[in-house]
């Protein structure tokens, strides 16, 4: 029964389309994750990257077409989902008066996690950030890289099965970059399903097994990392996303 | 973190036999975790409390200068003063709670969480009907101080909470539409007001007759036309909130 | 009795000055549509656009 | 969404229709029954004031079915009769509002009075004046059509109230048409047969006139986002 459920993706959409007003920004996107695969999606501004994770994480709804995330299928099981998906996006999704540790412990309270777990799960997690002797402090005080690690410690806290990163690394400096790198490293080693867009060609083609571009609303190009060389991923990208645009 | 994905509480995959029981936090431990979130949030930078309570002061003293009058005239005023301040400091607090949460982002973390829409709704809305509450008691004293009239009266106190859950229940309905507007601050009084006015009726009124000790079926139908309001209005927030967050 | 009657002139005529309004103002706003609509098919003609030919906007 | 000859003869059917109506209903209100004996010409008013009353009432509750279809459904035909009916359902309160003022200064010699009745309606004037300034002031299209639905349902509250304050006031100086009032205790119709017969046929003529009108306005919506989207395409063609 196990390679029954595991052979099937942990993220199937099919024919993706979304339309804000009257421009569509999805435009009959398909996408398969595979179970544990860290995928980097890349694109430019207004690709629609963050519009697709959106749909992803349940938080809208495209205009047709088909999710389904670990099987369930949304928006109608959307709780099953929710349960199993940790999110990070260009908001942290903090609360600014609380200190971090009621933070985390208002969302392991909100993820229903076992009691006893909570406080100690929290703890773990903001020693794992690095933010543990920061705990008392209200997250206002916080810089953009330790608000960063703490909002990944929330993504995390309910060990979901699937993660999706909207452009994590905006607004670090190099150390808090280079602590995400590890974490993130530590988080795929985990088995985690993960989708991450970013900008940094050089940064997604080290963390992740593949890479897709997005363009215009749709993918124009999707490989697994080891057939491509990360110098000629510029290259490749100006002539996708370029050939596209320039037009 | 090094736990295997997939612990007890978020199912890798869909198993293929049989229902898994939701996994959404139960109902009222849902409800009573955001609006602890939205009280000790408000407890920890009391801006909001302290800014409606300032507007509460000051406009009992404008009331109370306008109103120079002889006793029993004043009588009858004074629950309109209580209720007209209450509306407005209560449209006060509505806004700018909703409006933060919108402006930060946090909104999207309480939609990602796996908890029913309505108790989110439920949630939020006793985070503000507290607001109101204190607001409300806040203003029976300074009321019962400056127009020397006993307010503070089990009846009395029985037709402000009922009046509040009323007001709160569309106040956090249409503030959650409202935030969404170009022009949200002017718009929540034009969509609140005239819906909330039966309520505010049938409070004042009731209030009055008890004030003026009239026998009880002159202040009865009131009390009825409240609690039917109030059900309807719950009902209302209950079913449609869904439709109003969701993208 | 009859010094009444000027209230109810009154009424009638907001009546059905309101009546009148909003007819009218639906009758305006269709004309204004249909002219648009036409000169619209006429830039559509005059580009040589393929564009289909509307069916002639419905009268009221 | 163009329409079929079918439909175009019938709304032009019911069009005539509403006319010979609405002249045969003023033509009743002037002749056909004599002033009243208490409150003289100005009780004419009374059959308008109703009757567009009713026709609001049926506007309003419109509303709250297109609200509802349009939330279960996503179909814009809802969310388009859910404003057609809003509009007219205003012009017509706007009426009964009035006509209630021009009512009351004979009887009650002011032109206003906080009376439940008469404010209850104006209350719920202004919540479906509020419906279209919510409109106005969201930018999406499809939020906005999804806030014009929910608000229009909780608006319906507000008719509610209009209704029920009536009953649940006794001190109401808005006499009651049926049921239990002050002077009439005994309730029910007790009012001559002409008039009564009048009063019906107000109310049937202004309900068919409330169709009508919002049907109208429908087509004239559906024509507008025809035009605007033609105007799109052509434009973005050149």
């Amino acid at each position: 029964m196990i390679d029954e459920v595991a052979a099937r993706p942990m993220i199937e959409a099919q024919k993706l389309v979304k339309i804000f007003g009257v421009n569509p920004v999805l435009r009959g996107l398909d996408l398969d994750v595979q179970r544990g695969e860290f995928l980097a999606l890349l694109g430019p501004n207004g690709s629609g990257k963050t519009t697709l994770l959106r749909i992803l994480a349940a938080l809208a709804r495209p205009t047709s077409g088909t999710v389904r995330i670990g099987g369930w299928e949304l928006p109608g099981e959307a709780d099953y989902v929710r349960a199993q998906l940790g999110v990070v996006s260009h908001m942290p999704l903090l609360y600014d008066t609380l200190t971090a540790e009621e933070n985390l412990l208002f969302f392991a309270r909100l993820y229903d996690l076992p009691r006893g777990e909570r406080r100690d799960r929290v703890h773990t997690m903001l020693r794992r950030v690095g933010l543990h002797r920061r705990a008392r402090d209200v997250v206002r005080t916080f810089s953009r890289g330790m608000v960063q690690r703490l909002a990944i410690a929330r993504a995390v806290l309910h060990d979901p099965a699937v993660l999706l990163l909207d452009e994590p690394y905006t607004g670090l400096d190099q150390d808090a970059a280079a602590l995400l790198d590890d974490l993130l490293g530590e988080v795929a080693a985990a088995g985690r399903t993960v989708i991450m867009t970013t900008h940094d060609l050089r940064r997604g083609h080290a963390l992740a097994d593949r890479i897709a571009i997005l363009s215009r609303g749709t993918i124009v190009y999707d490989v697994s990392c080891h057939a491509v060389a990360a110098a000629d991923l510029p290259g490749l990208y100006a002539d996708v996303t370029g050939a596209v645009t320039t037009r | 973190m090094s736990a295997p994905p997939g612990n007890a509480h978020s199912t890798p995959n869909k198993p293929s036999a049989g229902r898994v029981r939701r996994p959404v936090t139960a109902y009222w431990r849902a409800v009573g975790v955001i609006a602890w979130k939205d009280l000790r949030a408000e407890i920890r930078s009391r801006e909001l409390v302290t800014s409606m309570i300032l507007f509460t002061l000051m406009t009992v003293m404008v009331f109370s200068l306008a109103l120079e009058l002889d006793a029993d005239a004043r009588q009858n005023t004074v629950a309109g003063v209580l209720w007209v301040t209450v509306v407005f400091a209560g449209m006060l607090g509505l806004s700018r709670s909703l409006a933060a949460e919108k402006d930060r982002g946090s909104l999207d973390a309480l939609l990602l969480a796996p908890i029913d829409r309505s108790a989110l709704f439920f949630g939020k809305m006793i985070g503000n009907l507290v607001f109101v509450l204190v607001v409300a008691g806040v203003l029976m004293f300074a009321l019962t101080v400056m127009f020397n009239i006993t307010l503070i009266r089990p009846l009395i106190v029985l037709f402000v909470l009922l009046g509040s859950i009323g007001f709160t229940t569309v106040g956090t309905l249409f503030s959650s539409m409202s935030v969404h507007a170009r022009a949200r601050e002017t718009l929540l009084p034009i969509l609140l007001l005239p819906v909330v006015l039966p309520i505010l009726i049938s409070a004042v009124r009731g209030s009055t007759a008890i004030l003026n000790d009239l026998p009880s079926d002159d202040w009865l139908p009131w009390l009825q036309l409240l609690v039917v309001a109030d059900v309807i209005f719950l009902a209302a927030g209950y079913a449609l909130f869904d439709f109003v967050v969701e993208e | 009795m009859a010094e009444y009657a000027e209230y109810m002139i009154l009424g009638y005529a907001t009546m059905a000055v309101i009546l009148g309004a909003m007819v009218l103002a639906m009758v305006l706003r269709y004309r204004s549509l249909t002219r648009e609509a036409r000169l619209i098919e006429q830039i559509a003609i005059e580009e040589g656009l393929a564009g289909d030919r509307e069916p002639r906007p419905d009268r009221a | 969404m163009t329409y079929s000859v079918p439909r175009d003869r019938a709304l032009k059917g019911l069009t005539i229709a509403a006319g010979v109506l609405f002249v045969l209903a003023m033509l009743m209100d002037f002749f056909y029954v004599g002033p009243e004996k208490t409150q003289g010409e100005a009780q004419r008013i009374f059959y308008i004031h109703l009757g567009s009353f009713l026709g609001a009432f049926i506007a309003f509750a419109a509303a709250v079915v297109a609200g509802i279809r349009y939330l279960s459904s996503r179909e814009s035909r809802w969310d388009i009769l859910g404003l057609a009916s809003v509009e007219i359902g205003l012009g017509l309160s706007g009426i009964t509002i009035i006509t209630g003022m021009a009512w009351a200064k004979p009887i009650w010699n002011t032109w206003w009075t906080w009376d439940p009745r008469l404010t209850s309606i104006t209350i719920m004037w202004l919540a479906y004046a509020a419906y279209l300034m919510l409109r106005a002031g969201i930018d999406d299209p499809e939020r906005r059509r999804r806030f014009a639905a929910v608000y229009g349902i909780v608006a319906f509250a507000s008719v509610l109230f209009t209704i029920i304050i009536i009953r649940v006031r006794p001190d109401t100086i808005h006499p009651v048409v049926a049921g239990p009032t002050q002077a009439d205790p005994s309730g029910g119709f007790d009012v001559a047969g002409r008039i009564r017969d009048t009063l019906f046929f107000n109310l049937f003529t202004f309900s068919v006139i409330t169709v009508t009108l919002v049907w109208h306005r429908i087509r004239l919506e559906n024509l507008a986002e025809r035009v605007t989207r033609r105007k799109l395409d052509v434009l973005s063609e050149l």
